[in-house]
Parts: structure tokens; C-alpha cells; sequence
């Protein structure tokens, strides 16, 4: 069977919206116009007003009455139209949702999510099409997840609702539309994925590629053109930004000696360069190659074709960085 | 040439001030040329949703047909010297200011010749030259910084003032009521204009705001609700709000106009309004018809002159998309220029650091 | 024990709502609470200012003293089951919801004891299970934060409201005005208190605010200004409010009020007013004194009396700061808790990540 | 000569102010009350109220309104009287100063400077505690320095006022008291620092120690005492976080073969992280151990001052690194 992700997410909101009263909707355009992008379709119809709340363009005002309903103990799903204006509101993810159960010792929890879709579309420009990941992803008293494909998706989404500290939960608008197999029990309503942990996609022993959101379907077309130059890459699907899944990174690189990660996001401070720093503390000694960054290039996002296309990575950028890393030892 | 007094059809409205006359100077020459630009500029967003259709343009298009009375009268009260800043409804606002059509369609397509060569996007056309600084994405941001070009202009004390254009969606931002107070602490000349076109997105403004009143939620600063699909009932706003504000600190216009898209090209615009509202407004409030009408009744013009100026404007537009096509995208150099002014010939980076990596201008 | 009626010395101002009336039904006893009461809050705060200069307090401090009135007359109109959200001047409001006073010096010594067990610090005082929601540090956070606890109090329809108390500087912030117009649009029943006493740090009112006539400043929404030195006043007021957004949705109080000290600890208070305006308002206002007069008139208390509440409160007070000296210091342990609530299993680190990790519980 | 970071700081606008009427300062508390930390002091009554512009508490507003100034020509610096507030305002910063020079090919350019302290002060808790540097410094459009002593903060300070493009400025709280040895050449007004150098503070030949901001004293005072168990550590003050200088990084771990980073924010997605990609991508042979890693701990900011303590890095910290990074043959 399959199923796209736009249906995946608003399947996994519907039925934890069904399971759990306290869940509730927030956001602009969430309701009568069935979402943005229609990730929250029918949801108004089937829950009413009080539970998909329609918001007016005020991302710093309606955040900060979600994270307050959190205090309160209900369980708000706030949606970004996209993550580029959660920046009107980062004050209050970062100030009053992650840091109010330390600041409290453990009296205010936030049991909060925050979602939408994240990084780069399609000719969006510049001020469209930025990617949150490593800046939320450094937050301690956050979770943030990123799904790749229906399965995560639903899975983390459920995960990310249920879970009692707030969670950044980044979409991409590019994947809402693409399908993917999915299995009968993660469409069973009980199902959730692990937070904190990643996944192996496609196992292999010669080159470790990591990558999270849409960078992964990237990587396993790299993957599948690198095993017909005879390189068998394992492919690793992060799903969690944050707690990041060091163990099973490192127990990667342990085995395949190499290394490239992948990310949308600009390359300074990335997630690339934390994942880098936690194989050099952990695994230095079985690195058999300098690990390979491939990431967003170091400009603001440009919106003709030909210059966004060098400005996000491809997959033969991936193919070429997997191929210096083995061909390379040490 | 004969000067013309004309009624606008809707009196002003004041919010703590006395609304200027209904009686608006005008001559011959600047209806038609009201008339002649408004069919420009509704042909350009015409032949923009083709392309669109086309996949010749990319991403997020908002066009601005329906609103162009806004556009123009506001042009037709102040000079290049004062500044317009506005959000991403924004191609009409760059050809008012003098931007060429061949500009405007060249940034859509993310040719060279566009206005920001094709770096911008439909949502980041700037004219920096006549005083257009653009084109924002964020809904709201361009708010406070307009005012802060008016801050510019207060400081070098050139006489100049800012228009700052703003949706009924983005007046509810907190960010515009920081600015107004600060503006009015500080006397700035600036002119906040809300072109209420009654949705936000899919949004209808009552169900956004619980005080739609845009003209009056200013509170303690003054406001003008303005008929925005009357060309000359804006421009007698606008002169009246540039003098006003040189003198006093800021005020705000509210533009009552209407929006016949959706509000993007992926938004038919018909599943949060009816069909017979938009026809209605269509028939009823037409800033273009309006003007036609005008220049008809005072036998200004004739049916077949004013029709030979619409067919001439489709000539014009789609000849500059022609040319427009022409134009080469951009050298894939030019992913490196401008990320600053100045990048001391540090290294940057393309998506595979080892491969693509340029020392920045 | 007769009930009492008594007239607020100066009237409600109403905007846009016709005010509660003058006359305040009290009872002895509850004349007695709110003397006591004040009395330990001026303590706790004259304590801590003097734990403050020897060192024993570090960071930030903002003390409370001359605004008691508001902590005291709130509660009196009020239960721990509607919730109180205030920014970082938060002792007065800790302890008026029940908080102990070792609790709250143990916090602003960083003991183990505190009511966030040393972690939170002097801004970031919490009681959840009487309603008290913090205690936070950035200016104006906490209004959207106070809407959206009474939207959960209006989801779970337990009739509770919600009162979101906020500074005159922080008043001008954009996003009480994106929050406010949220709370209008679902009649969200909060009550924004703004604590006006006229400077945010060292800046007057009037150099922040265009327009500082703070219950106006929701525009179209309703508005009461009140004597927020006359705990009665500020009781009846905050009555009325509560009944009124039950019904209505929100409404904003005013409260003219005065802090004593300077803004923070670094802050002498006296370079930016003068101190013949504070002993004014000392002699004049003081929240404490009127009501000690009151009692007196009423002959319900002698003067003997109240000097041995005022002794007895000291020594409260010195008696909590000896406990709350000897509570510990958090276990090193602590760093690593509260970061979630659910943490996982995951690996932590510290400063240096080979020498100090932690499993989060 | 000594001079204080905080008078480093206050001549450095003194002096721009003067030679450049463009140049004007905005902020809260800056007029009337010389400043929350005074490093306005004395400005207002030399350069009027048009030019030391006291603002509400507002700083979406006032940044928005320092931007739009920027557009038109002038050259504001902007004061966050802690960057923990650039937060409400981070949406102007990244994306109307940031990306205009870019989105409108070259005609908008933003000569702006954002400043104020950074980081962890002492005893202010969580919501007062931030690093920025990172967040900032993964930003194309932006450049970010972070000065450590009086020369820097003056030397620095300058060139980002007469730099066309926007800079975020990161002070620290816990250096302005703190007084410095300066030469004459940077007493005078002409005087400035090329931005993207980093300065070697002390030379060494065992290990690398790169540090900004207060962490560089502590990272020479490390080097002091390490010296004494004879380890011959270099000290790098990076000065500037964007553009980093990764040729003088590079040039230094290829001479010592070891590195320590040093910083006080978190550690996820850190200026630490991005050195040791750095590092790994243009050195890895040169390495002969795993680089080390010393940040502020994983958690929000606590307020106790022993748990205090534990979150920041202390000396002992990084000499222990040092050791560990210098014992360990690979
Ligand atoms: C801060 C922010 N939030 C959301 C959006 C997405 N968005 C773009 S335009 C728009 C509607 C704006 O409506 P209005 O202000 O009325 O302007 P109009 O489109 O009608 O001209 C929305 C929600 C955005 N660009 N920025
Ligand atoms: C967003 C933000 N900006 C600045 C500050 C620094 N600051 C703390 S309190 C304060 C003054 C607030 O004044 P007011 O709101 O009147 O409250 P009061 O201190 O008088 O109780 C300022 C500027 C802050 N904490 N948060
Ligand atoms: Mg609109
Ligand atoms: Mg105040």
C-alpha cells in the first residue's frame, strides 16, 4: 500500500485529535481553507472550530497563546505556514516553551508541537526557503524530528503529539506529494516512532551517507548510482534532529571507515558539522577519509532555476563526495 | 490643456482628523494617462498568470489586478523622491515607480535582465533609483521598515515622506503597532497605507481582525478610509497625507479595493467568496471602468481610442515577454555576487564545498 | 464580623464600558490580610534587597515594593483556580498566591528549597498548583502566554479566567496587540493587567508611549484605569473583570501604581525621576499606609497593634532567610533534570563532554 | 596604557560618530540613561536626540525601523540591550538585513551594525543566558564578530560600523569592567581591524586552542598553566565568527596537529562543530587526535551558581582537554 505524506500527516493529526481531546489545532489558514497546504484537511469539519482554530497573520501572538495553552495542560499543534515565519515567534519556542520546564524544575511542561514545512520549495526566493533544523536543533529543552518518507512521518508526528516536552517537527513542502509504501502496522492508529532515534534506510559497507528530510531520498539515489560503480553506501534516515541518534552514526562510521553527510541548510554550524564533530570525539580512529559535507551552498537562496539548482545539493553532488571519501584512504 | 474637478463617488472617512474634499483636481492628460497605465498594468498580470500556467514562472506570484487605482494614484501625488515600500504583491508598484515591463518579466522568469537579474523572484522587485525599496516576503515586516526609511528622510531633512503598503491580513502584526508608536514618538513622515482587499489568504478580514476598521486602529494616530478602487479619490488622499505628515508624524490610509485573483497561483480564490462578489465588484467598482467612464462622460476619449490603447498595452506586454525570453539566465557566477557588499575575498561555498567554492567580490 | 462599605478615594475611569462603582464591600478581617500581607511583601522585598548587596543574590532582582496593592486586591476578587501570569517582578505575586517565603528566598539564593529548586532564579518564581504560571524575563512574553492559558481554561469550560500582568514599558510591545486581538476574536476570558508605574527602567511612560492612557490602548476593546495604590480598588476592579470576560471575552485594567526601588538591583532609581516624586508618593499613596489608616478609622486595629504586625512580619522574615540559608545548594546532578520530562535515555553533556555526561531521565 | 572594553567600546562610537554623521545609535536606554551597561555613555549629550535615539521596548519595531534607515542610507548601530531580545526582532536581522543585498541584486545593501552582550552573564538564568554567535554566524548576508579585548572591541567595533554590510556585534557583559593593555595605534580614531582574521594570541607549537569572546581568557590562562606542565599551546581569538578565518585554523593545526574549540554557547550545531569540520575537511592528516570540544553544557542555563558553574566552561575545562588532546598519539 501506499500513501503520501500530506496524507500521512493529516491522517496521524485526525486520529490523535480522535485519541486524545486535549490535542487541538492552531494555526493560519488550518481550518476553512483546509490548510495551506492541505495538511489539515477535513479536520475543521470533523472537530470543529474550538479545536481548529483558525488564526489571523500574527505568528508571535498565536504561538505564545499555544505555548500558554500548553502551560494550561492542553496539547497544541501549532502550524507554521512555513517555518521561515517562525522567526516572529522564535522568542516564544525558544524562551517560553524550551526552557520553562528547567527555568520551573519541572512544574511547567510544555507538551507542545510546532510544525510546517521547513527549508527549501521551489522558486520561493530567498526570505522562503530557509531551513530551522540545526538552529532549533541546538536548543536544548527541544525536540526536533524531521520526517522523510509517510511512514516517519506518521510515526513522528504521533510520536511528537503524545510526547510531553515541546517538539520542532520540520516538513518539506517538496515531499508532501510523494508517495511511499507504507506497512498495515504503521497505519494502525496506535503506531508512533522512537524520538531520538534514526534509521537505517539502506544498509551498506563501503561509505556511511547521512541525511534527514527530503536530502535522503538524494541519498538513496546516490546509493543506487554508487552500486553500480560497485560502492555500497549505507544510508542513514536521522528522523531526529534533536536528541541526535550519535550511536547509531558512529556505529555506521565504525563499520563503513567513511563518511558524507547531507543537509538542505546552509553549511556553517550545520547539522553536517555536528554530525562531523560527534565521529571525530567518538569514532577518530576509524575514519579512513576526511567525512564529506554536502549541504546548502553559503547564499541566500536565489530564485532563478539554474542558480537554485547550485544553490541546494543534487545527487550527483552526493555520488562525487561518496566517491572521493573511498577512494581516498588515508 | 483644461483642469477637471471631480467628485469622488464615496466621501472620506477621518479618524481624529478632518477628511480632505471630495473634489479632485485632475487634468485631461492624467486620466488618460490613469487609464493608460491601469491597462498595462492589469495586461502585465494577465500575461503573468500565463506564464505562470506555462511554468515560465516559479514558486509564489501574486497579482495585483483590481488594485492598480492604488498604484496610480498614489504615484500621481508625490514624486520619485519619496519612498514606497511594499509586500509581495508587488510587480504594479515597480511599473508605477517606472520599472520597465521587460524588467518585471525578466525577474519572473529569473532572467538576467530582470530587475533584481532574476535573483529576486515575482516577490523582490526593488527600483531603488525612483525610490521603490521593494518587494518583502514577510507579511508585515515592510511596515517598520518603511518607517524607517522615513526615519532616513526625517534625518537628512530632504522634505521627502514613505509610503509603506500593507495588507487587512498584516495589520494585525504587532510589529506595525511597535513602529506606528515609535513613529509617532518621533514625528516620522511616513504614510502607512493598508490596501484592504477584505481577505488575507483565504481569510476574511472580519474573521481576522475583530476591528476591521483598519483607518481607525492607528487609535491615537489619525486615519483616512479612502475609496482604493477610485484613482483620484487616492491620489487626493495621498497629497493630502504626504503634507500631512511633513507636518504632524504618521497617518493611516485605508484603501478600500478588491483583489480579483486568488491570492496566489495555487489559490483559485473562489472557496472563501462568492463568484457574484467578485463579478460584482468587477461591474460596480472597476478602478479601470471607472476612469473609462470619466474620460467617455467628458468626452475626453473615445470607445475606440480607449480600445486602441488596450490593444496597444497587449502589444506592448507581449512584446517585452518576447524580449524578456530573450534574456539568458544568470551566469552561475552570480550565485556568489552580492551575498555582501564587500566579502574581502573570503571563500564561500557551493553545495559540495570541494567541488564549487568562489572568493566573494 | 460586620461587612463594611468603602468608598475608593479616586474614581474608575472606563473606555468603552460604563465602571464598576465606588463603594467596595470589605470586612474587617479582610482589611487585616491585606495590612499583613503588605506588610510581609514590603519585608521580603527590603530583605532581599539587603541579601542583594551582601552578595547573597546574584543576577537580576526586581523588587515589588510600592505595588502591593495590585498583588493583594487581585487575589482578594479571585481563587487558585483562576491563574495569574506576570513578568520578572514576580516575588509579591509568588507569595500572594501562596507561596512560602523560605521558598522564595531559598530560589533567590539558588538553594535546593526554592519553589523552582534554585534553578529559575528571582524572575522565574512558578506555583502551578495554586495557578501561578511565572515569572518570566522578557519583556511582554507573557501577555500571549496568559491569553493562551485562559484559552485552555475557556477549551476545558471550568469557568476560571485568567489575569496576564504586564509593565507600562511593556505595553507597547506588538505582540499584546496580536495577542489581545486573538483574545477579542475567541473571547478568550483574560484580564490584561498592566502595572503602570510610569517608568519601564528608566524611561517614562511618556517617552515609550505615544499615547500612555494604557486602558485605552486596546482600542476596541474595553478598559478600566484604577487606583492600583488602593488594594480595595484593585479588589473590585478585578471582580468586576473576572465577571466581565467570563461573559464577554477580554478587557484591560490599568493600574496606576509606583515602585519604590530602582528598576533592578544596578538601578539607584534616581537619575531619571525625583526623589521628592517618591516620598510623594510614599506619603501620599503608599498601599500599606492607606490601609493602616482605614483600620485605624475604623477603629477595627490600634496602632500598637500594627507596629507589632509590622515586628512580627520581620521577624517571619529574618526567620526564612535563616532557613533558607541553610537549605543546600542543588546537587551537581541537577544540571541534567528538567531539561525534559521525558528525556529519553539520551546522553547529555556538560562543559567538557568527556568528563562530564548524563543520561537523561 | 589600559583601557576597559566598556571605554573601548564607547570611543569606538564616539569617534565613527564623529568622523560620519550618517552614523547614528539606537536602542533602549540608550540616550537618557547612558546606556543599561553605559557603553553609550556621554552620547547624547554630544551628538542630540536625533543621533542617540532612545526606543520603547520594542525591538521588532525598532530593528525593523534601524533597517528601513539602512536602506535609505544611513548607518545605525543598534543596541540590544542583550541579544537574548535580538530575538524578537531576528526576523529583521536575517531577513530585511541579511538577504536584501542579495535578493535585489546588489541596489538595496543594509550598513547596519547590531550589537550588545552576548552569552552568559552572571546569575541572570536561562532567558538571559544565550549564545548567538552560532545562529548568526550560519547566515549568508551577515558577518559577525566577537570582540575579547579592549583592542579588539575597538578595532572591530569601527570596521563593523564603516562595513557596508550588516554586522551582528556579540560584546559580553562579563568583559566590559575588564581592562586591557592598547597601543597607541589602536587610540587612534583611524585605527580599525580587518574583519575575518582571527589573531594568534599566543604562539605555541603542541595543540591549537581556538576560543572567542570571553572564553579567549580563558583559553590563554589554560595555555598559562599548561605551560607549566610543558605544553607549548597556541591561542587563536577567532575576532570574527562569520567569516571565519579557516586558513589561519588550519595554518595553526597543521603546525600543532592537535585542537581544542572553546566556546560558551551549546554545544549542538556550534561554532566548535563548524571548526572541527573545518579542520577535518582541510587538515585530517595533520591531525594526530580527535579534536576536543569544550561548550556550555547541554541545558538551559541554570540559576544556582554551582550549577552555574558546571554549565559554562571553566579553565581546568580546557587545559584537561588540552592534555587529553596532547597525550593521546593517534
Ligand atoms: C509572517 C508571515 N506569515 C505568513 C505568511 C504567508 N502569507 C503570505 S501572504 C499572506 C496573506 C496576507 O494577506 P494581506 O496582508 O491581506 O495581503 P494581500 O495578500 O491581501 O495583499 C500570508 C498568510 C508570510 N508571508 N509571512
Ligand atoms: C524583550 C525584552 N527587551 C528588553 C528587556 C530588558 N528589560 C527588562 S525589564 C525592562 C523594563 C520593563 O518595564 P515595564 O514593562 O514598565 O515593567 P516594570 O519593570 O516597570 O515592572 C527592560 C527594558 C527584556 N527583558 N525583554
Ligand atoms: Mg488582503
Ligand atoms: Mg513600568
Amino acid at each position: 500500500k501506499e500513501m503520501t505524506v500530506r496524507d500521512a500527516l493529516n491522517s496521524a493529526l485526525d486520529e490523535e485529535m480522535s485519541a486524545d481531546p486535549t490535542v487541538f489545532v492552531m494555526g493560519e489558514e488550518v481550518g476553512e481553507y483546509q490548510g495551506a497546504y492541505k495538511i489539515t484537511k477535513g479536520l475543521l469539519d470533523k472537530y470543529g472550530p474550538e479545536r481548529v482554530v483558525d488564526t489571523p497573520i500574527t505568528e508571535a501572538g498565536f504561538t505564545g497563546i499555544g505555548v500558554g495553552a500548553a502551560y494550561h495542560g492542553l496539547r497544541p499543534v501549532v502550524e507554521f505556514m512555513t517555518f521561515n515565519f517562525s522567526m516572529q515567534a522564535i522568542d516564544h519556542i525558544i524562551n517560553s516553551a524550551a526552557k520553562s520546564n528547567y527555568m520551573s524544575a519541572g512544574q511547567i511542561s510544555v507538551p507542545i508541537v510546532f510544525r510546517g514545512p521547513n527549508g527549501a520549495a521551489a522558486g520561493v526566493g530567498a526570505q522562503h526557503s530557509q531551513c530551522y533544523a540545526a538552529w532549533f536543533g541546538s536548543c536544548p529543552g527541544l525536540k526536533v524530528l524531521a520526517p522523510y518518507s509517510s511512514e516517519d512521518a506518521r510515526g513522528l508526528l504521533k510520536a511528537a503529539i503524545r510526547d510531553p516536552d515541546p517538539v520542532v517537527f520540520l516538513e518539506n513542502e517538496l515531499l508532501y506529494g510523494e508517495s511511499f509504501p507504507i506497512s498495515a502496522e504503521a497505519l494502525d492508529s496506535s503506531f508512533s516512532l522512537p524520538i531520538g532515534k534514526a534509521k537505517i534506510e539502506r544498509e551498506g559497507k563501503d561509505v556511511t551517507i547521512v541525511a534527514y528530510s527530503k536530502m535522503v531520498g538524494y541519498a538513496l539515489q546516490a546509493a543506487e548510482r554508487l552500486s553500480k560503480e560497485g560502492i555500497s553506501a549505507e544510508v542513514i534516515n536521522l528522523r531526529s534532529i534533536r536528541p541526535l541518534d550519535r550511536r547509531a552514526i558512529n556505529a555506521s562510521v565504525r563499520k563503513t571507515n567513511r563518511l558524507v553527510t547531507v543537509e538542505e541548510g546552509f553549511p556553517q554550524h550545520g547539522v553536517g558539522a555536528e554530525i562531523c564533530a560527534s565521529v571525530v570525539e567518538e569514532s577518530f580512529e576509524y575514519l579512513d577519509a576526511p567525512v564529506e559535507r554536502i549541504s546548502g551552498a553559503d547564499v541566500p537562496m536565489p530564485y532563478a532555476a539554474d542558480l537554485e539548482r547550485l544553490a541546494v545539493p543534487q545527487v550527483e553532488d552526493i555520488v562525487r563526495a561518496a566517491k572521493r571519501a573511498c577512494f581516498r584512504a588515508k | 490643456e483644461s483642469a477637471l474637478s471631480i467628485e469622488t463617488s464615496i466621501p472620506f472617512i477621518g479618524h481624529r482628523i478632518d477628511p480632505p474634499s471630495r473634489t479632485v483636481e485632475t487634468t485631461p492628460n492624467e486620466l488618460m494617462d490613469f487609464f493608460k497605465t491601469m491597462v498595462l498594468m492589469r495586461r502585465m498580470e494577465i500575461a503573468a498568470d500565463s506564464l505562470y500556467k506555462a511554468k515560465l514562472i516559479r514558486g509564489f506570484c501574486h497579482l495585483y489586478d483590481g488594485q492598480e487605482a492604488v498604484a496610480i494614484g498614489m504615484e500621481a501625488a508625490i514624486t520619485k523622491k519619496d519612498a514606497i515600500i511594499t509586500a509581495y504583491r508587488d510587480h504594479c508598484i515597480f511599473l508605477g515607480r517606472g520599472g520597465t515591463l521587460v524588467e518585471a518579466f525578466a525577474e519572473l522568469m529569473g532572467r538576467r535582465d530582470g530587475c533584481s537579474k532574476g535573483k529576486g523572484g515575482s516577490m523582490h522587485f526593488y527600483k531603488k533609483d525612483s525610490g521603490f525599496f521593494g518587494g518583502h516576503g514577510i507579511v508585515g515586516a515592510q511596515v517598520p521598515l518603511g518607517c524607517g526609511i522615513a526615519f532616513g528622510q526625517k534625518y537628512s531633512k530632504d522634505g521627502s515622506v514613505t509610503f509603506t503598503l500593507y495588507g487587512d491580513g498584516a495589520a494585525n502584526q504587532g510589529q506595525l503597532f511597535e513602529a506606528l508608536n515609535m513613529s509617532a514618538l518621533l514625528d516620522l513622515p511616513v504614510i502607512l497605507v493598508c490596501e484592504n482587499n477584505h481577505y488575507g489568504m483565504g481569510t476574511a478580514e472580519w474573521r481576522a481582525a475583530k476591528s476591521p476598521a483598519y483607518y481607525k486602529r492607528g487609535d491615537y494616530v489619525p486615519g483616512l478610509k479612502v475609496d482604493g478602487m477610485d484613482a483620484l479619490a487616492v491620489k487626493q488622499a495621498c497629497k493630502f497625507a504626504k503634507e500631512y505628515v511633513l507636518k504632524n508624524g504618521p497617518i493611516i490610509l485605508e484603501m478600500d479595493t478588491y483583489r480579483y485573483h486568488g491570492h496566489s497561483m495555487s489559490d483559485p480564490g473562489s472557496t472563501y467568496r462568492t463568484r457574484d462578489e467578485i463579478s460584482g465588484v468587477r461591474q460596480e467598482r472597476d478602478p479601470i471602468e471607472r476612469i473609462r467612464k470619466l474620460l467617455l462622460a467628458h468626452e475626453l476619449s473615445t470607445e475606440k481610442d480607449l480600445k486602441d490603447i488596450e490593444k496597444s498595452a497587449r502589444k506592448e506586454v507581449d512584446e517585452a515577454i518576447a524580449k524578456a525570453k530573450e534574456s539568458p539566465m544568470p551566469d552561475p557566477s552570480e550565485l556568489f555576487t552580492n551575498v555582501y557588499v564587500k566579502g574581502y575575498g573570503v571563500e564561500s561555498f557551493g553545495a559540495d564545498r570541494k567541488e564549487l567554492r568562489a572568493v566573494l567580490p
